[in-house]
């Protein structure tokens, strides 16, 4: 993109972080706020330009566009800022964008304590998020991975709610044996792929040319499959997730569980299934199983079991990543396609409801589904926000979330007819819990409890403050649910130039 | 003759190092630790470093293990609690011995050297090659040592002053 | 012997390629001259003109940074980048802790200018241990840090804890340095033995040294030598099993002493380490590597594991520089394969240096006058109370504990890279959990200091967290900008250990 | 006939072995000292044989530079003992226990 | 305008005005109202032109494509679609206008006509599909719609409740559909519809039929998951009359005829018994129901029931036209139950009402016309759509017509049983004393169904245009045909006589009087599937996750995690303990070091 004046790509990870590092610096509060909208708003604008420019962008190598390289002092470890988005990438890198943007301004209208200070993590967050999918170089995929963990921590830690310190600790020491493990796995790759260099396309190249043995390659997928596994929380590594979710701040939430968490999946995508082929096929089998009697069954019978909103959308989270890891396990390019799309989707809904249950929280005071309902009756708009998103989640046609997981579905077949009736159970599972929440929260008769807080603090619709992040974010999943080709199509280019597996694909 | 001088020398110094090891008393020990010394110091003689036998007790004997007397006079311990080799203590003291023994033992088995005779003199007999060496090869340890008596002996007073001084207090 | 020769032996001793160290040498004898000549109420400024004319030689230092090899006082010192990285390493840690004394020692009855002094002497003694060829070198310096330690360690004599530390560490150390010392002297007879292959008279020299053991790879005595000569330097970096003197040390040491101890003491014993295993013991790497490997892992679980449930800060720092050192010892361990290890390891210290002294900064304002506020809890509520030493804090640990993008974990990423290229995979493991563990206490004080409602800095304190000092202030903002910003760009520093 | 090098450095190993154990088993601090100083002095005798021995030199100006750095070495420890002995008035290592888990 | 582009703009219109009411209009009822009902009306027209134009056609464009797996946005218009889209158009304009005066009152009138306008799109979009997937997608939009318009009364319990099971009862039908639809797919490579009904090559397999008919299952309420439909009926009346009697449940018909092609005869088989059984159950439901709609709820079952069991014997044709037929009859029902309700000021219970024929008589007489007609007066639309019905069993399967027979008899009783209760005799509460008729907005769709209701069972009148779908009702021809005719006139008879007998007008369930143990016998019948249910549900599933949830919190996170870090931090103690603080004890360490080393130099470690 050399006839731009800055690299989009770059601006976007500067962006943010250069806002934090004012806020850092001591920039008042007054002119933060009014400097972060911007902050948040670039990023998104960026990934937005980048998503309709892709089309026409020079691919100029392995499918990228806007390449560019920075180096930072390490070239001798084949370590360099190396920028660039491919049909994979971009996706994310939008989904990244968009779910920013919603986040900051939900988090812009709020009236958090220590409001600078959360907003400098929530930049830093952002910054490593837009950095993470439009890294090529794999040390700087895993670093800014870790840029944006970092602040998740601090901020469950500071503005979390009930059993913050608890939930801060199990999600800090989840994730970072999870991020250890991981980095273990890609540090292998670069060592034994023989480029010499932490570039993904150099990796590539050296791989294609000299494919590692297939006990190396198992051992290697193994250790990314785990590693990356408790990012994502693959059953039984999912623990941290409703634990930490459920004691997130609103908007460290949404982007955690809607964008960071995909870090791990892209990883499998873009990094484990093409370079270590065989791994995938020793170790499908379990990863499959796994998912589908761990996450969707298991984890879906229990979310069905939660009483604590936050929690429920904590639960339903990992269940929804075990689709994730069924298309993973298929290997074939509609079911990477299909993880590729659902990652898109699964983001955009969990940062939609982990926003508005937060909204929920404001209005009655509790997370406890036994204590609500009839909400519906103050708060009509609320209720049609949180019902779409709720229908957005469960997969409803017409959202984004379809589109991932009906290509897993059917590509699941040909993999195995017990786990697709396994996995396909699961969309019962999620209309049971998630129609269930809905009419808890919002229909039927106001209990006594809510009535209580409602006569002392008189409910209020969801504000326009409140609204317009969750507008983003619906109007995203609708875009994407009612026209899918404008994200298929790049993800279907991606994937036929480096086909995700061995397995036959359909 | 050589060899029984060796032999008298040696069990003596063994002797003695034990004796710093097991006397009760901590002048006892000082005492044997002198004895031992002097020892070493004629083996040192028997090696041919006459120098390093004269520079060994006067610095040994004369200021080290005087240093030691006059500190156990200064503590003042003899109402102290003395030694007693008991229990626990002594069973790990055995496996110890033991253990360091068997690590003689070891070295005595496989440490095997295949050295001849002495050869010629070396520099310990002659103060005037070892100051050479000294002076030349050596002069940059010989600034450091200075600069470490130096610091020793500021850390020395520091340790010792009794009273904090009142332009600190403040 | 000819005195033309003699000359000639002296014309080698080529002086003005210490500079940096007789600098510091003539600094400390200035402070001494300074404090008889200067009257008693301008003794004050003394430390500030120390702290300032040791930043001027660092500057002289950066500005002449040397990077040819070449062997210098006929072969006692090697001139090398890393000594020169070192150099550099040592004047920083020295100024640092100068800065450090300088809050921590006022009010406490102790004299100021002999602490600077000692402090610049036992840096400029580093020095010289790091660049030494020679073990008679080696000896003497190391035992001039070793000496100088053992005062620093009981520096603030009126405290029992202090003094107690101080005859620890002067225990462990006398016994370390005659293992040590026992091990030269193996090696230096068996180099000179007259039946075997190879047989030197330079065996007080490395590269005489190494001669002899690569002609005589599996000599008994030399693995006996080269073992003892390992469990002397083990001590210094606090390497298991000769690692349990540290938290006690630690504990009991003056803030600032102690923080020196886990820097540039531990440092000084890893290069030395690094350059016997690299440059004289490679013959006996069937030994020595094992032997690394073995250390490396208890170290790593012996210093989390023991850390785990610590509520002093510093025995809880010093553990987990126990761990770092098995960290370290990893990269040590693949240095003998792996080239790139030996950079791997200098970083790491680097890192480690910023890193550690962001941390025992801000512990130095928290200890309080008497340096006991040392528990966790004496942290609670430190980020309501000042923000600004929270930032630090925060960035020293999450850069200690390798959290990117702290400089810290491209320390451990590079570590990570080297023991990956070495081979070492049961040891990574071990690293993997090792890392999972040493979040939980790292985050135990984080907690702490972030997430505690309640504040539990007492008023005495607070006025110190307040004022602090400029000198201070500044001092801390760039080393938690330097531990953040060496994460995300090496620049000059990435190419010098990336090459 | 002399007696071999083996003798000599069996005899400074038995000494240095013997200071050790000293180090070991005593409780009395400069008991220990002493013990440590013996383990120095066994070095250097095991020094001065091989320098002997073997025709070399650096062994012997080694010596020099040992015993130097000994004596720094005991006038700080004593130093510290006896500052230690004024403020808990004992010098017994098994009393001196404030630092610990 | 080309007809795709018409077909598109059909689709897409009520799209349009959902979009527009649920971004503008929300708090504009009115406007909403109007919006959405020119909406319909465009359908409404726009469909008949279509229908009636007699364009017949396909397009497609790519909507979705990874490798090889594509789905299309397309439109398959044959008959089959015309003959639906026209019925939706119709009956949906009906009842939007219907709306207007039905929920004139209403606070959230906007959402209801918004949800409306969705379900509109959503239905069309079925109709239309020329795909499975796509008809898929469509299904599960039509899911939704029924689902927001039962909740439309959301403060009420029963509502929120009813409108969650309609919507998980049809996913637990679509469960097996869309496993349907990927079967088919790996099966055939394609689930294009015109492909699949180009027929080469295609596999047949029982699997594929049945799963699929699962959807219907779902989504007709055929047993055994019909208990969701009784239950919906908390929504609007009107909603009642689009959705669940005249086209959403009529969708599950519509899709077995659109894949007839993959049926097996094993398949049919079981297809038209659960159809046969659904038709019968239900009827028997019906019969002890008070709450008006919920008599309608059964009735449609039970019509549904037809339906199945006809395409199960193997015919389209008949199955379609009942549709057809019953599309109007039972829409004019439930809107004239509607009108009443409106009347009686939202009373529902019949034996609450009474005498209404003098103050409604408009409702009267369509209503009695819509009775007469699915009770199978002759003449009237239902009795051709039910005759041919008839004719098909007795020609296929004996038992299934006898069946069918007792069910006519039956549908005949309750219907009658509803018409006298309801309109003749007194008035039984002060709200049905109060009654007086509906406004113009309410009784025109109510003329204009009747109308069809009446004329809709002549083929001729479509002019041919559905021929490929009309063309094969089953004519009996001979002795058949009497023996048919014959037993539907009979049935007709004994089940209008009985209920005009049994049933007083003395708002007294003169069933539960004087047969208590046949009406405790239906009521429990009723009852058996949803206490089964409720049994799975809160015994179950319930308890199953409960155990779960308390395995993962005690086991995964108690045990195991906090056991192992429980072990580690132990460990960690025993690590701290070992930091005695006595130096001897720390030459120990020294020494076993020392030592340690030694053994590694010599060989021995």
């Amino acid at each position: 993109m050399s006839n731009l004046p800055l690299d989009p790509l770059l601006l976007s990870v500067a962006a943010p972080l250069t806002l934090a590092v004012l806020i850092a610096v001591g920039l008042p509060k007054k002119i933060v706020v009014k400097l972060a909208y911007a902050a948040f708003a670039i990023p998104a604008l960026v990934a937005v330009y980048l998503w309709s420019a892709f089309a026409c962008a020079a691919k100029e190598s392995h499918g990228y566009a806007f390449l560019t390289e920075y180096s930072t002092g390490l070239g001798g470890l084949g370590i360099s800022l190396k920028l660039g988005l491919n049909g994979i990438s971009l996706p994310l890198f939008v989904l990244a964008g968009v779910v920013g943007l919603a986040a900051g301004l939900y988090a812009l209208q709020s009236t958090a304590e220590r409001m600078k200070t959360y907003l400098l993590l929530l930049l830093v967050m952002q910054a490593g998020l837009m950095g993470t999918f439009a890294s090529v170089d794999i040390f700087f995929y895993y670093f800014f991975h870790e840029l944006a963990l970092i602040p998740t921590f601090i901020m469950v830690g500071i503005w979390g709610g009930r059993d913050r310190s608890h939930a801060a600790m199990m999600m800090t020491i989840y994730l970072t044996v999870g991020a250890m493990l991981s980095l273990l796995g890609l540090v292998a790759i670069y060592a034994k792929s023989g480029a010499g260099s932490f570039d993904l396309l150099a990796i590539r190249d050296a791989l294609s040319a000299h494919p590692l043995g297939e006990v190396t390659q198992k051992h290697i997928f193994g250790i990314l499959l785990f590693g990356f596994g408790i990012l994502v929380s693959l059953w039984p590594f999912h623990s941290w997730a409703p634990l930490g979710y459920g004691a997130a701040p609103s908007s460290a939430a949404m982007l955690h569980a809607g964008v960071l968490k995909k870090f791990g999946l892209y990883g499998l995508v873009q990094i484990a299934l093409p370079l270590l082929p065989l791994g995938l096929l020793q170790w499908n089998h379990s990863m499959a199983a796994l998912a589908a009697v761990g996450n969707v069954v298991v984890i879906g019978l229990v979310t069905m079991a939660q009483r604590d909103l936050k929690q429920m959308i904590g639960f339903s989270s990992v269940m929804h990543m075990g689709y994730a890891f069924l298309g993973l396990a298929v290997g074939s390019l509609l079911g990477v396609g299909g993880v590729v799309m659902l990652m898109v989707a699964h983001g955009l809904s969990v940062a939609l409801l982990f926003l508005l249950s937060t909204s929920i929280h404001q209005r009655t005071n509790t997370f406890d589904m036994h204590q609500m309902g009839g909400l519906a009756q103050k708060a009509p708009v609320l209720a049609a926000l949180f019902v779409t998103a709720t229908f957005a989640s469960v997969g409803l046609p017409g959202f984004a979330n379809f589109w991932g997981e009906l290509p897993i579905f059917v590509s699941l077949w040909g993999f195995s007819h017990c786990l697709t009736l396994v996995a396909l159970s699961g969309t019962v599972v999620s209309a049971v819990y998630g129609l269930r929440a809905a009419a808890r929260v919002f229909f039927g008769p106001q209990t006594e409890a809510f009535a209580r807080f409602a006569a002392s603090k008189p409910t209020v619709d969801i504000t326009w403050g409140e609204r317009i992040p969750a507008l983003i974010l619906i109007a995203a999943l609708l875009f994407v649910g009612v026209w899918p080709r404008s994200l298929s199509t790049a993800i279907d280019q991606a994937l036929a130039r480096t086909p995700p597996s061995v397995v036959a694909s359909r | 003759m050589e060899h029984l001088a060796f032999t008298c020398l040696s069990v003596f110094s063994l002797a003695c190092a034990l004796g710093v090891v097991l006397s009760k008393n901590a002048i006892n020990g000082a005492m044997c630790l002198l004895l031992c010394l002097a020892g070493v110091a004629g083996l040192f003689v028997q090696l041919h470093a006459y120098l390093l036998a004269f520079v060994l007790v006067l610095v040994y004997a004369g200021a080290v293990v005087a240093l030691f007397l006059f500190i156990i006079m200064l503590l003042d311990m003899q109402g102290g609690r003395t030694w007693k080799f008991r229990g626990l203590n002594a069973a790990a003291g055995f496996v110890a011995a033991l253990l360091l023994i068997t690590g003689l033992n070891l070295l005595a088995v496989r440490g095997h050297l295949e050295a001849g005779p002495p050869i010629g003199n070396s520099v310990g007999s002659s103060l005037k090659f070892y100051s050479y060496q000294l002076f030349t090869t050596y002069l940059l340890p010989v600034q450091i040592i200075g600069f470490l008596l130096l610091i020793a002996m500021l850390g020395v007073i520091v340790l010792s002053r009794r009273a904090p001084q009142p332009e600190d207090a403040k | 012997m000819d005195f033309t020769v003699l000359r000639d032996l002296a014309a080698g001793n080529t002086w003005w390629a210490i500079w940096p160290e007789l600098g510091l040498g003539f600094l400390a004898l200035f402070l001494l001259v300074l404090e008889t000549v200067l009257p008693k109420s301008a003794h004050g400024k003394i430390p500030a003109i120390s702290i300032a004319a040791q930043l001027g030689i660092l500057a002289a230092l950066l500005a002449n940074f040397d990077r040819s090899h070449h062997e210098i006082f006929n072969g006692l010192l090697m001139q090398s980048p890393q000594g020169e990285l070192m150099r550099v390493f040592f004047i920083v840690s020295s100024i640092l802790v100068s800065v450090l004394g300088r809050v921590s020692l006022p009010g406490r009855g102790v004299p100021r200018v002999e602490f600077h002094h000692i402090v610049l002497v036992v840096a400029a003694a580093m020095m010289l241990l790091v660049q030494s060829r020679n073990f008679v070198m080696l000896f003497v310096a190391l035992e001039t840090v070793t000496v100088g330690l053992y005062i620093l360690v009981s520096y603030y004599r009126s405290n029992p804890k202090t003094l107690e530390a101080g005859l620890k560490y002067l225990v462990m150390g006398a016994l370390s340095s005659a293992l040590l010392l026992f091990g030269i002297v193996l090696l230096y007879g068996v180099a000179g033995s007259a039946g075997l292959a190879g047989r030197t008279p330079a065996g007080m020299y490395f590269v005489g040294l190494a001669g002899f053991l690569e002609a005589n790879p599996h000599n008994f005595m030399a693995a006996a030598g080269i073992v003892l000569v390992l469990s002397g330097i083990a001590f210094k970096i606090g390497a298991f099993p000769f690692q349990v003197w540290v938290p006690d040390v630690y504990q009991g040491a003056p803030t600032p002493v102690t923080a020196f101890l886990a820097v540039a003491s531990k440092a000084a014993g890893f290069v030395v380490l690094l350059v016997l295993v690299t440059q004289v013991f490679t013959p006996y790497d069937w030994l020595v590597g094992p032997v690394l490997v073995f250390m490396s892992a208890a170290t790593m679980l012996f210093g989390n594991l023991a850390a785990l449930k610590q509520n002093n800060v510093k025995r809880l720092i010093g553990l987990s520089g126990v761990s770092h050192a098995g960290f370290i010892l990893l990269a040590v361990a693949s240095a003998s394969q792996v080239p790139s290890a030996v950079g791997a390891v200098y970083f790491y210290l680097i890192v480690y240096l910023i890193a550690s002294f962001a941390v025992f900064g801000v512990m130095t304002i928290l200890a309080g006058p008497d340096d006991a506020q040392q528990d966790l809890s004496d942290y609670s509520g430190l980020a309501k109370k000042s923000p600004f030493l929270a930032g630090v804090l925060g960035c020293g640990l999450g850069s200690l504990a390798g959290i990117p993008p702290l400089a810290g974990f491209m320390g451990k990423l590079f570590v990570f890279i080297a023991a990956f290229k070495a081979g070492h995979y049961g040891l990574l493991a071990v690293a993997v959990v090792c890392v999972a563990i040493s979040i939980y206490y790292y985050f135990g004080w984080i907690r702490s200091a972030y997430f505690s409602d309640e504040a539990a800095i007492s008023p005495a304190i607070e006025s110190r967290v307040a004022g602090g000092g400029t000198l201070v202030r500044v001092t801390l903002a760039v080393l938690a900008a330097a531990s953040v910003i060496l994460g995300f760009y090496q620049g000059p520093l990435g190419h010098l250990i990336s090459r | 006939m002399t007696p071999s090098l083996d003798s000599y450095v069996m005899l400074s190993a038995a000494l240095f072995a013997i200071g050790f154990l000293g180090v070991l088993i005593r409780r009395n601090t400069l008991v220990i000292y002493m013990c440590l100083e013996l383990m120095l002095v066994a070095a250097t005798l095991a020094l001065v044989a091989f320098s002997r021995f073997n025709g070399t030199e650096d062994g012997d100006v080694f010596v020099f530079f040992i015993l130097t750095v000994a004596a720094a070495e005991v006038a700080v420890g004593l130093a510290i003992i006896v500052a230690l002995f004024r403020a808990r008035q004992t010098v017994q290592v098994d009393q001196l226990d404030s630092l610990k888990h | 305008m080309s007809p795709l582009s018409t077909a598109l703009l059909v689709l897409l219109v009520p799209l349009a005005s959902a979009v527009l009411i649920a971004l503008f209009l929300r708090t504009r009822g009115t406007a909403a109202s109007v919006l959405s009902v020119a909406a319909a009306s465009f359908v409404a027209l726009g469909a008949l032109v279509l229908a009636f134009g007699g364009a017949r056609f396909t397009g497609s464009l790519e909507w979705f494509r990874l490798g090889s797996f594509a789905i299309e946005l397309g439109v398959k218009f044959d008959d089959l679609a015309a003959l639906m889209l026209s019925i939706v158009g119709v009956v949906g304009l009906c009842v939007h206008v219907f709306s207007l005066g039905y929920m004139h009152d209403d606070s959230a009138k906007a959402r209801f006509f918004g949800g409306l306008s969705i379900f509109m799109f959503s239905m069309i979009g079925i109709v239309l599909a020329d795909n499975l997937f796509m008809m898929f997608i469509f299904w599960e939009l039509v899911g939704f719609s029924s689902y927001f318009l039962i909740n439309h009364y959301c403060h009420k319990q029963s509502a929120a409740d009813a409108s969650k099971k309609a919507f998980i009862v049809n996913r637990v039908g679509d469960f097996g559909f869309i496993l349907g639809i990927i079967l088919c797919y790996w099966k055939n490579g394609t689930v294009n519809l015109t492909e699949l009904g180009a027929g080469h090559a295609l596999v047949y397999s029982r699997l594929i039929p049945l799963l699929l008919f699962c959807g219907a299952v779902g989504k007709s309420a055929q047993l055994p998951l019909q208990v969701w439909l009784p239950d919906a009926m908390e929504g609007p009346t009107p909603v009642s009359a689009l959705i669940h009697a005249a086209t959403m449940v009529a969708a599950g018909i519509y899709m077995l005829c659109r894949i007839h092609v993959l049926m097996v005869p094993p398949a049919m088989t079981v297809i038209a018994w659960v159809g046969t059984l659904t038709a019968l159950y239900s009827a028997l439901c019906a019969v002890t129901q008070r709450d008006i709609k919920k008599v309608l709820a059964y009735s449609t079952l039970s019509q549904l029931g037809y339906m199945v069991a006809a395409f199960g014997l193997g015919s389209v044709s008949a199955s379609m036209f009942h549709l057809t037929t019953h599309a109007f009859f039972k829409a004019l029902l439930f809107l004239g139950s509607g009108s009443v309700i409106v009347g009686c000021h939202h009373e529902q219970d019949i034996f609450r009402m009474g005498g209404l024929r003098a103050r409604m008589p408009v409702t009267f007489w369509t209503f009695t016309v819509a009775v007469a007609a699915i009770a199978g007066l002759p003449g009237l639309a239902g009795f051709f759509s039910k005759d041919a019905i008839l004719v098909l069993a007795f020609g296929s399967n004996k038992a299934v017509f006898a069946v069918l027979a007792l069910t006519a008899v039956l549908t005949a009783f309750y219907m009658l049983r509803l018409w006298k209760i309801v309109f003749l005799g007194s008035a039984r509460s002060e709200e049905a004393g109060h009654a007086h008729e509906s406004g113009f907005s309410i009784t025109a769709p109510l003329v204009l169904l009747a109308v069809l209701s009446v004329v809709g069972g002549y083929t001729a009148i479509y002019h041919g245009a559905f021929d490929a779908v009309f063309s094969g009702v089953p004519e009996a021809e001979g002795p058949t045909h009497y023996i048919v005719l014959a037993t539907s006139l009979t049935v007709l008879l004994l089940g209008a006589g009985l209920a005009l007998a049994f049933y007083a007008t003395d708002g007294k369930d003169a069933l539960e009087e004087r047969a208590p143990g046949a009406f405790g016998f239906l009521v429990a019948l009723r009852a058996s599937f949803d206490s089964a249910y409720d049994y799975y549900v809160a015994k179950i599933q319930q308890r199953l996750a409960m155990a779960l949830n308390f395995l993962d919190l005690v086991v995964l996170s108690g045990v195991l995690i906090r056991g192992f870090s429980g072990a580690v931090e132990i460990l960690g103690f025993g690590v701290r303990t070992l930091h005695t603080g006595r130096i001897n004890h720390y030459v120990y360490w020294f020494l076993g070091g020392v030592v340690l080393l030694w053994a590694f130099a010599a060989g021995i470690l």
